[in-house]
């Protein structure tokens, strides 16, 4: 099995499902002869041509818009926003339209795409390349959204993304893309979309995550685990509606605590979703108030500020260690 | 400012048969006499509907809608140009040209009445459900027309919209794809003067909505929205254009919105009835009824016929919609995802459980 | 004290802030001679002139793009969507720009403006007109989101808007537009921004609503009282951002209970930071889940079938009488 | 198709000096010397400033950034043609011009090293910081010249984009209100011919940018942006007409993008060695130079003496952004509202209260 970073996983999958699949089509700015800002679609132009690869342009709205139309018409697009910070601009399309034609034609009509965009902070980039929008994205009934973690998972979520018959956003956690390598299957490997995922098993505490913050939880629950002997068990959402509550559910029922941690503002963030989740399915079941470890309701601030308020390893550990001794 | 002409660029007007009903042999476009006849049915009956759906929504019996009288020979006339195989791409007053492709009449009434089941052509697959956001669906057909074309089928694409259409972004950011991929789309825009009580002047400052078209270096065209043949010809021409790789058109059809925007709106605020009353004596139908008498094609006797054959079959249509019942209450739930999600179905089952326990209560 | 409903209320205030500052502009669509859609702003082109309200292109990134220029250059706009449903295609000029001048340049520019919407479901309308999206709003720092449910305070809230110095949301309840009269004091009346209010005190459950929902929740602790005796206590939110989690907690550590009740989808709702700010704060005073109603995560369904997925005056009396029981 | 002719547009091109600098006289705008050497010194001082930050990011001393080096004529003579009461809405690529209205030179260090200080402009109040959305500024500066209008202050407003911002839905809608509004705004098209990768010709089929203007009834214009003396001359007739309530106009520039399009790209992906060679022979400075020597303004004495000075400067200013310190960490919960929240406080002091204890477990 070769060792892949993210950025070469995402790549894998779409040389991947390109070639079993004539009607994959890739379009977003700048993703052909320059293969992305982040050299995702690296040789795909080359490969696959500019029928199948369209630099389009500039124009968020248009992209969406318009893949909309070729899933309509048969084609599976594969879109990029170039950063999630310019993804509102596609939000109309995708509230309005992507989300609802399956509804809208009681299942005559459907919307078979990907929106990929890289999203989070913490790699020193100007003003709107650094949010986390998943929780706008999330609240829309109709929208898939998803959210890998790590180089095999983001391979097998986004085959999975691209063959399933309803429109994804795909947020790709950019301070992973290059940030640690993993295994991947030789095999084109499919994971189902809307399960969260035991990344570390343990007994005393529950600690839910998703995308860049899977690292440090990991990390956060190994000191805990060598300061103090409790075993973290960390929960990896990886899809964001749906969300998998069960999971949730389950290990929180197991563990009788929780923390959640997110790159997102507070107010209003996934964060809140998965206590009220655990309101809704376990509460009788709290040994502590659910601890949430967010960025602050502050606009997000420029890169040099960022990292005071962002969650990080060491912050996680505190947030666990305060919901442990609680 | 002395200094160098880049370019020049014109637009142009075309109307075949005037207000009168005279026609310009010159331009008259090749259609049989049963093609001259259904588009003369498909006008009558979009204008029958209208009238039928407006008395049930003064009485009760329908909710808002958007009439679409006064604009029978853009929606006709543009849809009678396009194959079954082409995409119709409507806004939300497209459904004259709707029912020519096939839809069903009840499809409107349910649309209106609440029900996604008016979403619903089975008969004609291509034929698309009305679009809310102004101006979205123009993109829409620019994909689709991409799709088309990538999938080497040589349909094409025709999008309809209205003046106020024109101010939105995607309408824009619509006419550069078109035009930077040659998609084979058709933007078909009903300029009825009208975007609810904004003049089509304050809607934007260019002479001609037509013009726009330069922004893109396309082929714009303005023709006579009330005039049937012009606007099939000029439909006919795009379409045939696009077909053969030469990318997409701005067709601009002036024409007027004889009624209110829709039922809940007040016309009278903002219009006077001498502008409204000028404008029904360019009534498409009129006109379009004279050049078949002249043709040789009508007579009185056909028309009362006509008449009353569509009436019945409004008639038909308004009953089958009103004894409709078979509203399957948990229907919303079967379309958030195409595969079955455990949640949704936990949500359906407490959402039944909740309209059971009502009913028992009722 | 004249009783009006709360059209009547909000062109009330209208009238009062466009005369007592020559600053206040009004734009949008159809605001003119057609006095709004739903006759909110009757009476104001007649009087103030093609000047101070104007009847814009159809195009709502252009009237709140255009409302944020006219606001850094010293006016204070009052910008109309007709619908909150087109409102998603306003909100990369919210999130990109309205939400972050003041942080961008440290207080050096500020947008002053108001971008009213109604919204909500239960009026018979066609798609996309029927929407509850608070919760978008609502996640974006630096936009305050606020909700009124009355007449009076829908009137006294506005005036508060229009004078704030940031960019405010304001969502106006459709269903609730002409459906009672309330006495609106003679003199203009200032409600500060950002505080909840207790509309009905008790002691046995807090039941937690905003906007439309406030009648019917108030009608459903009338209905548990007379069954059960019990004193429900009824916090109406009025704003979403900030969000008055003091007052949330202050009322559920008095109760030990708690409903929340929500029009909008239930997945990343408001309802679920309502229950996270109970987490924060008063988790150990719960005698109960807390209860949720909410709209079910399934695209809005068109008229015909939307009551049977809205919460109502029954429904909120069956959740609160479930948390009382449990 | 034979029709009607409804109307007739034309695009054209202004060039004042030439790529050789020879001067067309009967062009020549009037300036006083003065004003003809600030505008060079502005060009060299923010050639100076991009090669500076060029090695800073290269050391790693500053973060990304997008450089300007190409066009200087563009920016510094459209903030020449400007008066200081006039609205600047720039994009990310406009430093030059924002120098010329006195932005401070450490301003735009702070702004890519990450700090909002770096958008605080505090001699230069309507110099707007950087629109990082490609398209957005164009509607605040519609908003702003209404709001100059309203006033009754004959100020203006000049916003500045690329040619891939004419792609954004937004800046179809501002210039569509601009029109209707007939605002005092001149909107100034950099086209560099390059959007990170896309060429022009790709962005938009039409043959000039200028023409889209056409769709708005707005006069559009071309002029050769490496010419500062051509893009003074149509800014500042754009602007006049502007204040005396001739409504908005387009402006291309055309000029070129002789870097990267930021720090991060690499243009060899996708442009020729020749194509970026051909364009460095097009220098606006090297041409401007001639024309200030041709008029005995110039000479490689003061040019010698211009480079020491504008080093210095530059080198001074360096040396402040690095000495600076005093970044209030927790500034960001100072804007988030004008008025003081109690839960943004809290969340304040929650904040503080944790950096301080990661202060002293470190
Ligand atoms: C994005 C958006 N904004 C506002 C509305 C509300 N609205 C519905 S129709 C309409 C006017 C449309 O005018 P036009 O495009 O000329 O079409 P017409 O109604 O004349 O057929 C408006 C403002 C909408 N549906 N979508
Ligand atoms: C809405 C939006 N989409 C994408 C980007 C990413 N991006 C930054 S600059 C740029 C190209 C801009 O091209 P152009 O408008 O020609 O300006 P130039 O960079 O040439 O100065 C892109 C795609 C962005 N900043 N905003
Ligand atoms: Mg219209
Ligand atoms: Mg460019």
């Amino acid at each position: 099995m070769p060792k892949l970073n993210m950025v070469q996983a995402i790549n894998l999958a779409l040389h991947e499902e390109m070639e079993r699949d004539e009607s994959v089509v890739l379009l977003g700015e700048d993703i052909g002869p320059d293969e992305g800002v982040f050299r995702v679609t690296a040789g795909l132009w080359k490969k696959f041509g500019a029928r199948r690869v369209l630099d389009t342009p500039l124009a968020e709205s248009g992209i969406v818009g318009a893949a909309i139309g070729m899933a309509l018409g048969g084609l599976r697009p594969v879109a990029e926003i170039q950063f999630s910070g310019f993804s509102m601009l596609a939000l109309p399309q995708l509230e309005g339209n992507a989300s609802r034609y399956r509804s809208r034609t009681q299942g005559r009509h459907s919307v078979p795409m990907v929106v990929r965009m890289p999203y989070g902070g913490g790699v020193r980039a100007l003003e709107h390349h650094s949010e986390s929008k998943e929780a706008i994205f999330g609240h829309i009934p109709g929208l898939r959204v998803v959210i890998p973690s790590t180089p095999r998972n983001a391979r097998a979520l986004l085959l999975a993304a691209i063959r399933d018959p309803d429109p994804v956003v795909f947020m790709e956690p950019k301070h992973s893309y290059r940030a640690f390598k993993e295994e991947v299957p030789e095999e084109p490997e499919v994971m189902p979309l809307g399960k969260a995922h035991v990344a570390l098993e343990g007994e005393d505490l529950t600690l839910v995550v998703w995308g860049a913050l899977l690292r440090p939880a990991l990390a956060a629950a190994q000191a805990v685990r060598d300061a103090r002997g409790a075993r973290v068990e960390v929960l990896d959402l990886l899809s964001i509606n749906p969300l998998d509550g069960e999971a949730i559910a389950a290990s929180v029922k197991k563990t009788g605590r929780c923390v959640v941690a997110q790159e997102a503002a507070r107010h209003l963030g996934l964060g809140s979703e998965v206590i009220a989740r655990i309101n809704d399915e376990a509460l009788m079941y709290l040994e502590a108030p659910v601890g949430r470890l967010t960025h602050f309701d502050v606009v997000t601030p420029y890169f040099g500020r960022e990292l005071s308020y962002m969650p990080n390893a060491a912050r996680i550990e505190e947030a666990v260690l305060e919901t442990l001794d609680f | 400012m002395p200094t160098t002409e880049l370019g020049t660029f014109s637009v142009s007007s075309m109307q075949i048969l005037d207000e009168e009903g005279r026609l310009d042999e010159s331009l008259e476009p090749e259609l049989t006499d049963e093609q001259r006849l259904g588009l003369y049915r498909g006008m009558l009956l979009a204008r029958e509907v209208d009238q039928r759906m407006l008395k049930l929504q003064r009485q009760g019996r329908l909710g808002t809608f958007a009439p679409s009288t006064g604009q029978e020979a853009s929606s006709c006339g543009a849809a009678l140009a396009m194959r079954e195989s082409d995409w119709f791409v409507p806004s939300f007053r497209e459904f004259p040209g709707a029912l020519m492709r096939g839809a069903p009449i009840e499809a409107t009434l349910l649309y209106h009445n609440g029900y996604e089941e008016g979403n619903v052509f089975d008969g004609s697959p291509r034929t698309l459900p009305v679009a809310v956001i102004v101006g979205s669906q123009l993109l829409h057909a620019v994909g689709l027309g991409h799709a088309m074309k990538q999938k080497g089928e040589d349909s094409a694409v025709v999008t309809f919209f209205g003046d106020g259409a024109t101010s939105q972004g995607d309408f824009h950011e619509a006419l550069n794809f078109a035009s930077v991929w040659q998609a084979p789309v058709v933007f078909f825009c009903q300029n009825n003067q009208w975007a609810i009580s904004l003049p089509r002047d304050k809607q934007t400052r260019s002479r001609t909505l037509a013009q726009k078209a330069i922004a893109y270096e396309m082929p714009g065209v303005q023709v006579d929205g009330n005039d049937a043949l012009a606007v099939y010809r000029a439909t006919k021409e795009a379409l045939d254009r696009a077909r053969s790789g030469g990318g997409p058109t701005l067709i601009e059809a002036v024409t007027y919105r004889l009624m209110m925007h829709t039922t809940a709106d007040d016309p009278t605020k903002y219009r006077t009835e001498e502008e409204v009353q000028a404008w029904w004596r360019k009534d498409p139908l009129v006109r379009y009824r004279r050049y078949l008498e002249s043709r040789g094609l009508w007579d009185g006797g056909r028309q009362e016929a006509l008449e009353a054959e569509i009436r019945a079959e409004v008639e038909a249509a308004v009953k089958r919609f009103e004894e409709r019942k078979d509203f399957k209450i948990d229907e919303p739930f079967d379309h958030v995802f195409g595969a079955r999600d455990q949640g949704i179905e936990a949500q359906r089952r407490a959402f039944l459980d909740r309209i059971e326990a009502e009913a028992s209560r009722a």
